[in-house]
């Protein structure tokens, strides 16, 4: 069976006064129809980097420069510009940070939806219209012919969000990339836009790719997830097995330097030492070593994503539990700091 | 809307009240108007005489007001080598004036409208390179001195067109004639305003370029082509609107030069022979005009720009 | 801790960036080399400006690499000097410019309310004469000459950058710098000219050389019209009024064109370095591939 | 900075009942100018009648989302923003009547910690200078004495003496933070107003700043506002919370109070909304709080939260909630639970009664 989308060791490089800079480095991953897939990382991880490579979206100095992104079984980056067009925008879409930002300031939001509508659909204007009328209220926009005629401006932070979501449904994608959409909205608004996002997927069963920094985020929203970190993928593995038995030791720093409402009050956070690395590309070894509390010295070694195992010679049940150290794929780190995740209160219930 | 060009010109006013004080002051500065009349054989009692007829013995702010009464009525006050009313010489002078720069100004947006965007979509190219050092090299380049130089090769050298005037006297040249007479002027002027041009509406592109909107745009699989001409240019009316507005004082200023040169019978002719006589009134009435066509211009921007931007509110 | 970018000076930043702009580090070259040449001209010039040579209108000679004029005065000597005074408006307007403006649009932008209101009245009023036609009125009340040129260049020239740093002191102002300035109880004049105005030197430098380049070609303008530097004194501007008859047109370039062509190179080299200047001052800018 | 410090729940309290810094009735309006030319003004309504007690020691957090004035309160609090009405007490003296000669002394008493680290430094001056300019200005050191207190500062924020001939170009975000920091403590303050200090930092970063806070305060006696927008991070910090919707505080408590029985139905919304990093805790369907904020022109009359709120009545819409006490933890006054909803206080006073 194809996958929905297939990305191979992609790898995307920037070039700039001072030479290249390989910022992707072999990034692999798939997603099939109707899953949710998470991509977590900090800023310059990466991830929206891989989201922009895929949709063809770099900025002019940056390119993929190895790789194949298959999207229903049809390498994306062999396409050329007009070929891809037909993709983009119509099976494949993707959803930004800054919705004020994203949508352009001249156009009504009718318009906006109505351009994409008519691009793929080769609708006619009125039933275009309609669609996008439709559109804006299964965003759960009341009112969308006043939204269909409203600049973006006019528009508060979460309505603004929705019509960019409209936009990305407007010819039922297959695939929908979501860029840390909810990072300049506030919780309240943050959770309408997560619930919209989950039940656009039940409803529709296409796929989502979640990009963010929020590990909560992931928790609630993913089925697998990606932990990035410095342009590598450091960790693959389906939601339940990560928080439980997270393996690389950056996943398992993020999770105990991150506050949570779960924690007891009680609990100290454990700072990640250091900063991310600023010219990681030319890193041999794992890229977190300088920050790392298990670090040896072979792990200056060149790293690959490999099954973890629980114990020395032991693998898991889940064969798609991968890592990017050495150290978790034999076996070697203490199983103990998992632990400390598990919930120290009951969850809150009012 | 109707609102917001009323608040514009309100805004306006104290500008505008601004401006006829300073054209007051310097008019004053330079001189009682009966200077002009001393002689030896005028005596001081005429001189007096005529001085209280024409209020000078009042305080220069009640002489204010009273020329600015008469201002209203539209009296610009009258040539003092002529005797000629100054707003009959300017609507005689502003015809050619306005044909000069109307065209000067139309060619100049059809140059540099689409050479900056090329510039700007593609960066860095070799034509981008070209585009802007020759629109340095043509900003830098004295408008008077280039004048001369076309004067040089297709008048004295080539004898291809003529240098001076706007028709060939005595002749009956018609459209055909005019055009002859204007192509060095007009070259003048958009060689001298075209430059800056590009590169502003190169950098105002470049910027929308790298909007987020823009990449929204690429990502609906809309084509480059729309991509470009449709939320780019859509969005770079704003820069160009602004553009339009800032000509107008320039080409107002160097239309000066240009009609000097080519001996051009507009407003800037007369004004440049009017400071060599010192002809005051008339200096101040020119001065005036264009203040206000200067204010009225900025007007007209801010509307457009208002036009064009829905993110600007007319209430 | 390992600092987040390798340890590099201001200045040195801006100077390697300045570098990278081919034809901007060329024009500084230029423009160096015609300051120097320029300065030296009594040393290197072979006639005084105003001396009467005797000879009118003759055509290059190895006497008079560039010929003698109407009034039989050597071009050659005469370009340099003109170059000088050239050198002289342009610098000495755009340092008028420069302190009128910036004092101005600081205390604007700053101290705001009733000042503000006033300070930016006036400079609309300024704004709203065509420029040129402003320059012209004030040279024909105050009689031409050199340094009624540069004052009257140097008063119409700061609207514009009064309200160039009036901006970016608002913007400055609410920064969480000068906020934290604030805070910490650092006096006014700290906060004006220790942490705002460093910061404003930037766009400043950059609106100056274009001041430099447009005071050069106004004075020209203006000395060609006959209202600016009055001969006998050589100034780029009046060694090119007296092409306006016919003879010397046709039959004498040599007196006219190298004044001309030396406003180009010196106005091209300015235009140039501000172009560089701009390149390597703007932090937004990113260092982008540039050919 | 990891050191074994007690634990903020735990810690025997710090504060007594005098405290430190009273907030009262305080407002600040803005008053924008209409597009209109004959319109009234607008008033933006930033804070609005806000009143708390401050105690010595303490971290008093500050939520809420946009809009709220969380900000505009803290700025306040530090005399960047004039209040439009109402007082601020500090020690003695009503901060908001003060000028800027009789402000002088206590000044350096109130600092700030500012949310974009990259823009809170002076881009155009050596960390040295920054440190040194309010160290030098106060005389709280000489010229001698003063390279010796920067190292020491630079020290306490986990920076090595080296970072003083550095730029702030040179430093990432969250070492840009640590001196930020350093310039707040600098002139010995003891309350510092820490407006969102980590939100713009990024995830692996924020743990190093938010213990380096809470190890400065243990150090010197620090008293914290801290602003937050998210509740995780406030709850980490804070001993006591304060929710503010639209310029108001609707309801304050001791921190472990307002997470384990949060009263006011905006409280509530906003705890079920955040994220829960446990996928086992997945929520099916959470109450997710309709409609955006309303607009701080022109708010919703009464409770300004009713066109949100599940719990609203009609007299939700006619009378705008006081903040209340309706119950107590322990003897002190910042034991008490404060809030502003009728309805939930009605609420809670019935079960208890059943109980």
């Amino acid at each position: 069976m194809t996958r929905l989308l297939d990305v191979r060791s992609l790898e995307t490089t920037f070039s700039s006064d001072f030479g290249e800079k390989t910022v992707l480095n072999e990034v692999s991953f798939q997603i099939d129809k109707g899953e949710i897939l998470g991509i977590v990382g900090e800023s310059g991880s990466g991830k929206s980097v891989t989201a922009l490579s895929i949709m063809g979206l770099l900025a002019a100095n940056g390119r993929v420069s190895q790789g194949e992104v298959y999207f229903q079984g049809v390498d994306l980056l062999a396409l050329d510009e007009k070929e891809l067009d037909r993709v983009r925008g119509n099976r494949l879409t993707m959803v930004f940070q800054d919705a004020l930002s994203s949508l352009d300031p001249v156009f009504t939001i009718g318009s906006q939806i109505m351009e994409s509508i008519r691009a793929h659909l080769r609708l006619p204007r009125q039933e275009a219209w309609r669609r996008a009328v439709g559109l804006l209220d299964q965003v759960g926009l009341t009112d969308p012919e006043r939204i269909m005629a409203a600049y973006p401006h006019t528009l508060s932070g979460g309505m603004r969000q929705r019509a960019m979501i409209a936009i990305a449904l407007a010819c039922d994608p297959d695939l929908l990339i979501a860029d840390e959409p909810t990072t300049a909205l506030d919780v309240t608004i943050q959770a309408q836009i997560m619930a919209l996002l989950g039940r656009l997927r039940r409803d529709t069963g296409m796929g989502l790719i979640l990009i963010t920094h929020d590990i909560g985020l992931i928790a609630e929203m993913a089925d697998r997830v990606l932990v990035m970190y410095a342009g590598q993928v450091v960790e693959q593995s389906d939601v339940h097995t990560l928080f439980d038995q997270p393996a690389h030791p950056y996943t398992r720093a993020l999770m105990l330097a991150v506050p949570t409402l779960l924690d007891s009050r009680e609990r100290r956070l454990r700072p990640i030492a250091g900063v991310v690395p600023e010219n990681y590309e030319s890193m041999t070894g794992c890229r977190f070593r300088d920050r790392c509390r298990y670090a040896v010295s072979a792990c200056a070694e060149p790293q690959a994503l490999e099954a973890f195992s629980l114990q020395a010679g032991e693998r898991l049940p889940d064969p798609g539990h991968l890592v990017r150290c050495h150290r978790a794929a034999a076996g070697e780190l203490p199983t103990t700091e998992s632990v400390l995740l598990q919930p120290a209160a009951a969850v809150v219930s009012p | 809307m109707t609102k917001y060009i009323l608040k514009r010109i309100l805004i306006a006013i104290p500008v505008l009240i601004g401006i006829t004080l300073v054209d007051y002051l310097i008019m004053s500065m330079a001189g009682s108007p009966l200077d002009m009349m001393r002689g030896p054989r005028v005596s001081q009692a005429a001189i007096d005489a005529r001085a209280i007829q024409l209020g000078l013995d009042q305080p220069w702010v009640v002489q204010y007001f009273v020329w600015l009464r008469q201002l209203l009525r539209g009296n610009l006050g009258y040539s003092i080598r002529g005797h000629e009313a100054v707003l009959a010489m300017i609507g005689r002078s502003i015809g050619p004036t306005l044909l000069l720069m109307g065209t000067s100004l139309a060619i100049t947006l059809l140059i540099a409208i689409p050479v900056g965007i090329y510039s700007a979509v593609h960066q860095y190219s070799i034509g981008d390179y070209a585009a802007v050092t020759l629109s340095f090299v043509g900003s830098s380049i004295p408008g008077f001195f280039l004048a001369l130089v076309l004067i040089y090769i297709f008048t004295v050298r080539l004898g291809w067109l003529p240098s001076s005037d706007m028709v060939t006297r005595g002749a009956e040249g018609g459209a055909l004639d005019l055009i002859r007479h204007m192509v060095m002027p007009v070259t003048v002027l958009v060689f001298s305003s075209v430059g800056s041009n590009i590169r502003y509406i190169r950098s105002a592109v470049l910027e929308i370029l790298q909007q987020d909107y823009m990449r929204t745009a690429r990502a609906k699989g809309i084509g480059r082509f729309l991509v470009i001409y449709k939320h780019g240019l859509r969005n770079a009316l704003l820069p160009i609107v602004t553009v339009i507005g800032m000509q107008i004082p320039t080409l107002f200023g160097g239309a000066v030069i240009v009609e000097q040169v080519f001996a051009w019978p507009g407003l800037g002719l007369m004004t440049m022979s009017a400071i060599l006589q010192r002809d005051y009134p008339v200096i101040m009435g020119i001065a005036l005009l264009s203040a206000v066509v200067v204010l009225v211009a900025n007007l007209i921007t801010d509307v457009l720009y208002a036009v064009v931007n829905p993110a600007i509110t007319y209430e | 801790m390992p600092p987040a970018a390798p340890s590099e000076r201001y200045l040195a930043t801006v100077w390697r960036r300045f570098r990278h702009h081919r034809l901007g580090t060329i024009s500084l070259a230029v423009l160096l080399l015609l300051l120097v040449v320029s300065l030296l001209a009594p040393v290197i010039a072979p006639y005084s400006p105003a001396a009467i040579t005797g000879k009118f209108h003759s055509g290059p000679s190895p006497e008079h690499w560039l010929g003698t004029d109407a009034s039989s005065r050597d071009v050659f000597s005469r370009l340099l000097y003109g170059m000088q005074t050239s050198m002289l408006v342009g610098f000495l307007v755009t340092i008028i410019t420069t302190v009128v403006g910036v004092l101005l649009g600081l205390i604007s932008g700053y101290f705001g309310g009733l000042v503000d209101i006033i300070i930016m009245r006036i400079t609309d009023i300024v704004m709203s004469f065509p420029y040129l036609l402003l320059v012209l009125v004030a040279a024909a009340i105050f009689s031409p000459g050199l340094w009624s040129i540069i004052l009257i260049l140097g008063f119409v020239n700061w609207p514009g950058l009064a309200r160039l740093v009036r901006g970016n002191v608002l913007a400055l102002r609410e920064s969480s710098f000068v906020q934290g300035a604030i805070v910490a109880g650092l006096p006014r004049r700290h906060i004006l000219f220790s942490e705002i105005l460093p910061n404003t030197v930037a766009p400043v430098l950059i609106y100056a050389t274009s001041v430099l380049s447009l005071s050069i070609l106004d004075e020209a303008a203006l000395s060609y019209l006959g209202q600016g530097v009055q001969p006998p004194m050589a100034s780029l501007g009046n060694m090119l009024g007296g092409a306006e008859s016919l003879t010397i047109l046709t039959s004498r370039p040599w007196i006219w064109l190298p004044p001309g062509i030396m406003i180009i190179v010196l106005v091209v080299a300015i235009n140039f370095v501000g172009d560089a200047l701009r390149d390597a001052l703007d932090p937004s800018r990113t260092e982008g591939s540039r050919s | 900075m990891t050191g074994d410090r007690p634990l903020p729940g735990l810690a025997t309290p710090a504060y007594d009942d005098s405290p430190l810094l009273t907030v009262s009735e305080l407002r600040r309006h803005y008053y924008a100018r209409s597009r209109r030319l004959f319109a009234s003004r607008q008033t933006i309504r930033a804070v609005d009648d806000v009143s708390f007690n401050l105690y010595e020691g303490e971290t008093l957090g500050l939520v809420g989302e946009s809009g709220s004035g969380k900000s505009t309160l803290g700025r306040q609090l530090v005399g960047l923003e004039r209040p439009t009405a109402g007082s601020i007490h500090y020690r003695g003296h009503v901060l908001s009547r003060l000028d800027a000669r009789e402000m002088a002394p206590i000044r350096t008493d109130l600092q700030m910690i500012f949310q974009d680290a990259y823009a809170s430094l002076n881009p155009r001056k050596p960390i040295f200078d920054i440190l040194a300019a309010p160290l030098l200005y106060h005389r709280l050191e000489t010229r001698k004495t003063v390279e010796r207190r920067v190292d020491e500062l630079l020290a306490m924020v986990g920076l090595a003496a080296g970072a003083k001939a550095r730029y702030p170009h040179e430093f990432s975000g969250g070492q840009r933070q640590r001196l930020g920091i350093a310039r707040a403590i600098s002139v010995k303050p003891r309350v510092i107003v820490c407006d969102e200090p980590v939100s713009a930092l990024d995830v692996s970063i924020q743990a190093q700043i938010l213990n380096l806070l809470l190890d400065l305060q243990d150090e010197l006696g620090l008293t914290y506002l801290f602003i937050g927008h998210g509740l995780p991070v406030v709850n980490y910090m804070s001993d006591r919370i304060a929710v503010m919707y639209l310029g108001k505080i609707v309801e304050l408590a001791p921190a472990e109070e307002l997470f384990r029985r949060p009263l006011h139905p905006y409280t509530r919304a906003l705890i079920a909304a955040a994220p829960v990093p446990d996928p086992r805790l997945r929520r099916s369907d959470v109450e997710l709080l309709e409609g955006d904020i309303a607009s701080n022109v022109t708010p919703p009359g009464g409770c300004s939260f009713h066109p949100r709120c599940p719990l609203a009545e009609a007299g939700c819409r006619l009378e705008e909630p006081a903040l209340t006490m309706v119950r107590s933890y322990g003897e002190r006054p910042a034991d008490r639970h404060l809030l502003a909803c009728p309805v939930a206080a009605r609420d809670l006073m019935t079960k208890e009664a059943v109980t």
